[in-house]
């Protein structure tokens, strides 16, 4: 455990709450769900994830779906309520998308380190990939409360996998939009059209949200173009709580030396040129040789 | 009420049976934020070796059937660093501490030992909990618990390391073909008690890639499809205990407790305590929830003292 | 479409890779009232001794997360009625069959393979899985498949009985340190094939009566929540064949498949051919169903043999 | 497998169909549930039950949950529906019972043998144990349409936990209630008062659904009052269907020899003088010793 970094994280307030849906609705190819959970709404900061349990008391579906809070509502007619974009995409999240209002879902959070906000109003650009998108939202509003520029970048495979165009119009300063196959915005990928924004607003900060190789590109292109890329990882998860250490990737520390840290406690955002892409490989991640316990040669 | 208290040798009681499963629970603060950790009748932290260790790539998990397979590598940050930070947080907000320790050869398995023995905090702990299921780099990777030989080479030189008063409990693996040889082993060369049962070897295949689903191929398969093997083995080696063939020790059972009545399963077949593993990743606060039923089931029986509920499943 | 035959020796090319695990189809005549049994590649049948048996008392079974346990105690009619009744009934209806037999003696084996050999309808016959996870009265009671000298010996005189065209499949238990050893013992001593896994030992409690649920105290644990064990024990077997320690022959896969992509994992660590077991409890028809589900798999991968599928997760 | 009493079973067609839940309604203690089910529908009798699966498509629960046929519809504005009632005791139930209309749960059915018709009209009573007069009163309706005079004794442990009262009344010739506690009709058990019911008609057959220790009485009780039981049995089962080989118990064949025999396929329903009473014991079944391939001294 990286003493200093997991004590900060572990300061953060969390709850566990039996959530009622009150809403949910198809978005495109996702499924917008709101939950009454007024612990979590009221201590959640954007960044930050719940972890849904799934199935009833005998499922044989142990480990619990995380998911980034799109929005929070700290009160409302049903008392708070915490929003989620989920994509189906095996049996856990085709449970989640096939509850209807009133059905019951058991939650974790808010759990990871929130965004970090900028103490200056420097500009900002913001990057989602596909559902990605949905903690941007809710960033995008503190960030220009606290008088960022802020432009949003939008990217997906297809139109039906964007999230939130509208959304970013009506709450961001500037909307990009591109798309793998041109069927809607730019054809072609957030990073093409990343450099440009950079420049043009000169931003200080670029935040990512999305599939590794997107947070990659992005954080090599705001390095190269003078701004700090703040990114939301999403790794396999075990726990979510910091207690298994399975979600672990490598990580240069303020020390300069690489560990393999915790992303649900530590992360899921981390400063984009802190993380050791070299590292991962088709959904691999291997330790690095000089990574903090590394295994020598002949091995541990 | 019932009284829920135990005794698992060196005069130490605990309040209750009640304990997190190592490498299930970190080393306390984590859980801390869902309940205090000093409610548990001991905390058993992530087995600590002499060095930092990075633990293996990526992935580290594959969900199963009613489980999940692991492969950490036994990832941590040393003795030193256990016993400089770790054990006096457990310490400071008054936890029970049964350290878990592990190592790659008998010498460093005792020089954790020593370590622990001699730091500041030592005086939370209530018990120390030897993982034997560690590769032996001595006799070509094979794990300690396999081997009745090298089990108990590991818990003698242990046991040397600990005051008299800190007994010294084995983890057993299922992995054998006699869990009663390996348990009468470690009970021999000094353990005053055997924590059962550690992980199943188990794989996944990512069938959309085509090849092993974990980093490190293989892994542990933990959480209530197992249950059934753990309890079997407590079965086991209860009963060869009544029968003579190893000498009486407490048991603690793990593996797959959900609920209180799969406590009470395991304590009817045979184990003084209980620890909760897998499922705290499903519910944070298991262990707490577990034992307030656990409470209850006794209460409904007519128990006045959870001791009485041991083994009783013998015989019947 | 996918060529799914596949040849697991004594030329007897089987039209797709799909079977039942014995004990969990009876011998055919139920399972033909949800699917044509003869769209299988073969079909197993329950294992059968000498005589009839009656099995164990009850209750016999004890639900458990994600599986089951069972002491059935090998309930059958003895190998006469098998051959009179049951074999010549499978062949009525084109089914290939692969009869499991078992034993408490080496000799009991050989006596049920002979009578088999000499019985009018062995041409439905495509090879013979004996199931050694029996107890051998000769040695206290030790199953054979926890020893590989006895698991050796009675492969060696059912091979013996056999014509040289029946391909003897040696059934594993995977309750043993080094399955591998297992393994060995019996290609070596004339098992054309493995199949893996049999049951884990297990037990569950009754928290009611606070006593062991089954009958027999402890079963066998079957069901999805092993499968993770059996993709191991394949796995490992496989690596060894690749690494020359054992002989390579046609390895079955059985343990927890569900689905086609849970038959598509076990072939990908090395299965040839799939049974399904448990789940037929849960789908009558599963059999048919995931050798659907894996074709379908199988196309969509863009293979065009399921031969060439098998083992493919190695070395990647 | 015994050979004839097998064949005669098995012939019996069974389908598997995913069945619509149309109504749900409390009754007393239980659950009345009705199904659309046209495939089991068609082919049921009274005694035959079906097994419905537990849980979603990853369920950790894996076997298959019993259930008398109340009653069934071979066709209606839905199809044909299948009734059942149910006792929430376990998480399987439980599940069950929370079905709402629309929910779906797949079926296997009809399983095993109906209750045996008599061939001419004699009287008949017809014992039920709570839930256990489940399937009686679709066999009153047939057995009156065979000219016989149908009564019914219908026992509980308490009101609550009577089912079909009214309906018994509707559908049989004489009904006698029995509870423990006296809370509804008669205080005390269904063998105290079957007796007299038995000479009264001068009946020629006892039909039990209930309990293992019932079962045993009323055999007892009819035998010793010149009539023939037919019980009907509930045995825990692993697949209902035949394969497993968990659900037997000790039966004397035509032959006189005992065999542990399959209750899913050459049951439920057994003749009460063939069950081997002895060999019970607070839900274990031993194997007796003079059952066809019991073990020997020394062991197998
Ligand atoms: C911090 C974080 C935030 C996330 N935010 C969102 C979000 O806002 N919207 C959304 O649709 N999804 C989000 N995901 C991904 C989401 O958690 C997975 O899609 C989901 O766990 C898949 O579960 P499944 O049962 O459908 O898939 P399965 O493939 O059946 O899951 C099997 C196992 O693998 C894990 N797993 C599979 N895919 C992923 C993945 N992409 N990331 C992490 N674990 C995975 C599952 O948790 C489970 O343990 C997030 C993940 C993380 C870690
Ligand atoms: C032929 C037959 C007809 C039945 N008819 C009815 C009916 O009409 N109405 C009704 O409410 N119940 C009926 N039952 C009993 C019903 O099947 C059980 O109550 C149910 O299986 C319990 O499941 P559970 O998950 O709630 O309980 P759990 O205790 O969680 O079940 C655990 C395991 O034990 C088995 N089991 C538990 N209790 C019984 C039992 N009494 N009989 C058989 N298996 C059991 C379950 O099937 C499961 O495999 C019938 C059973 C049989 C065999
Ligand atoms: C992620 C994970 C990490 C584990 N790490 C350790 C460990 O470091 N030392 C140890 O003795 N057991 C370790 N175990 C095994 C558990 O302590 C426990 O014995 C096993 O998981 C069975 O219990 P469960 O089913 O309740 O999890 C680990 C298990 C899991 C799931
Ligand atoms: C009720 C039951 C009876 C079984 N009987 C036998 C048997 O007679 N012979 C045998 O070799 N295996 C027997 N098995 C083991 C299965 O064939 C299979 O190896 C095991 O259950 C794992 O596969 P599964 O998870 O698909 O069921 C039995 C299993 C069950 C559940
Ligand atoms: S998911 Fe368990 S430590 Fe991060
Ligand atoms: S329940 Fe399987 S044979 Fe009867």
């Amino acid at each position: 455990m990286t003493g200093q970094a997991t004590d900060r994280a572990l300061r953060g307030r969390v709850t566990q709450e039996v959530a009622e849906v009150i809403a949910t609705r198809r978005v495109g190819a996702y499924q917008h769900i709101t939950l009454v959970a007024p612990g979590v709404a009221e201590l959640a900061r954007p960044g930050q994830f719940i972890a849904l349990a799934v199935g009833g008391e005998s499922s044989g579906t142990l480990l619990r779906r995380s998911f980034s809070i799109h929005r929070v509502s700290p009160s409302g007619t049903y008392g708070g309520t915490v929003e989620i974009v989920v994509s189906a995409v095996g049996a856990g999240t085709r449970w989640i998308v096939d509850r209807v209002p009133h059905d019951t879902i058991d939650v974790v959070g808010p759990l990871g380190k929130a965004f970090p906000l900028p103490t200056e109003p420097v500009a900002c650009v913001l990057v989602g990939g596909g559902y990605g998108s949905a903690p941007l939202f809710w960033l995008a509003g503190e960030l220009r409360e606290r008088g960022c520029h802020v432009e949003m970048v939008l990217g997906a495979a297809s139109e039906d996998r964007l999230f939130g165009v509208v959304e970013a119009r009506r709450s961001c300063d500037g909307v990009t939009v591109t798309t793998d196959d041109g069927s809607a915005g730019h054809r072609g990928w957030v990073s093409d059209v990343l450099p440009d924004i950079i420049d043009r607003t000169n931003a200080g900060v670029v935040y990512g949200c999305g599939p590794m190789g997107m947070l990659e590109s992005i954080t090599r292109v705001a390095e190269a173009h003078g701004a700090v890329a703040q990114v939301a990882v999403e790794e396999s998860m075990a726990c979510g709580i910091g207690v298994c250490m399975t979600c672990v990737m490598p990580v240069v520390g303020s020390d300069g030396r690489t560990r393999m840290v915790r992303s649900c406690v530590e992360g899921p955002v981390f400063r984009g040129d802190r993380v050791r892409w070299d590292a991962f490989d088709g959904g691999h991640a291997r330790v690095p040789d000089d990574c903090v316990g590394a295994p020598k040669v002949g091995g541990h | 009420m019932v009284d829920l208290s135990v005794d698992l040798g060196g005069g130490h009681r605990l309040p209750n049976p009640l304990m997190t499963a190592s490498g299930c629970a970190a080393n306390g603060k984590e859980l801390h934020r869902f309940f205090d950790v000093s409610d548990l009748g001991a905390f058993v932290t992530k087995s600590v070796m002499a060095d930092p260790r990075s633990g293996r790539g990526t992935p580290r998990m594959a969900e199963t059937a009613s489980g999940m397979l692991n492969s950490i590598g036994l990832q941590g940050p040393g003795i030193e660093a256990f016993v400089d930070e770790d054990l006096p947080w457990l310490q400071s907000v008054g936890a029970r501490v049964m350290p878990s320790i592990a190592g790659s050869s008998s010498t460093e398995y005792a020089h954790v030992a020593a370590t622990l023995r001699a730091s500041r905090a030592f005086d939370a702990v209530v018990g120390v909990e030897v993982n034997i299921s560690c590769p032996n780099v001595a006799n070509r990777g094979l794990v300690f618990a396999c081997d009745p030989m090298a089990s108990a080479k590991v818990i003698a030189l242990v046991r040397e390391q600990l005051p008299r008063d800190i007994p010294v409990f084995a983890k057993l693996s299922p992995d054998v073909t006699d869990i009663t040889a390996i348990a009468a082993a470690c009970v021999k060369a000094g353990a005053e008690g055997l924590t059962m049962i550690n992980t199943l070897l188990g794989m996944v295949i990512d069938t959309d890639l085509m090849r092993p689903q974990l980093g490190g191929v293989t892994g542990g398969l933990s959480g209530p499809g197992i249950r059934p093997v753990a309890v079997r083995a407590i079965w086991q080696v209860r009963q060869a205990m009544f029968e003579g063939r190893i000498p009486t020790v407490p048991i603690i059972g793990v593996g797959g407790v959900r609920t209180g009545r799969d406590a009470l399963e395991m304590v009817a077949a045979g184990a003084s305590a209980i620890q909760v593993g897998t499922v705290v990743f499903n519910d944070p606060s298991a262990p707490v929830r577990v034992l307030r039923e656990l409470c209850e089931l006794l209460e409904a029986k007519g128990y006045d003292r959870f001791t009485d509920a041991v083994a009783v499943a013998h015989g019947r």
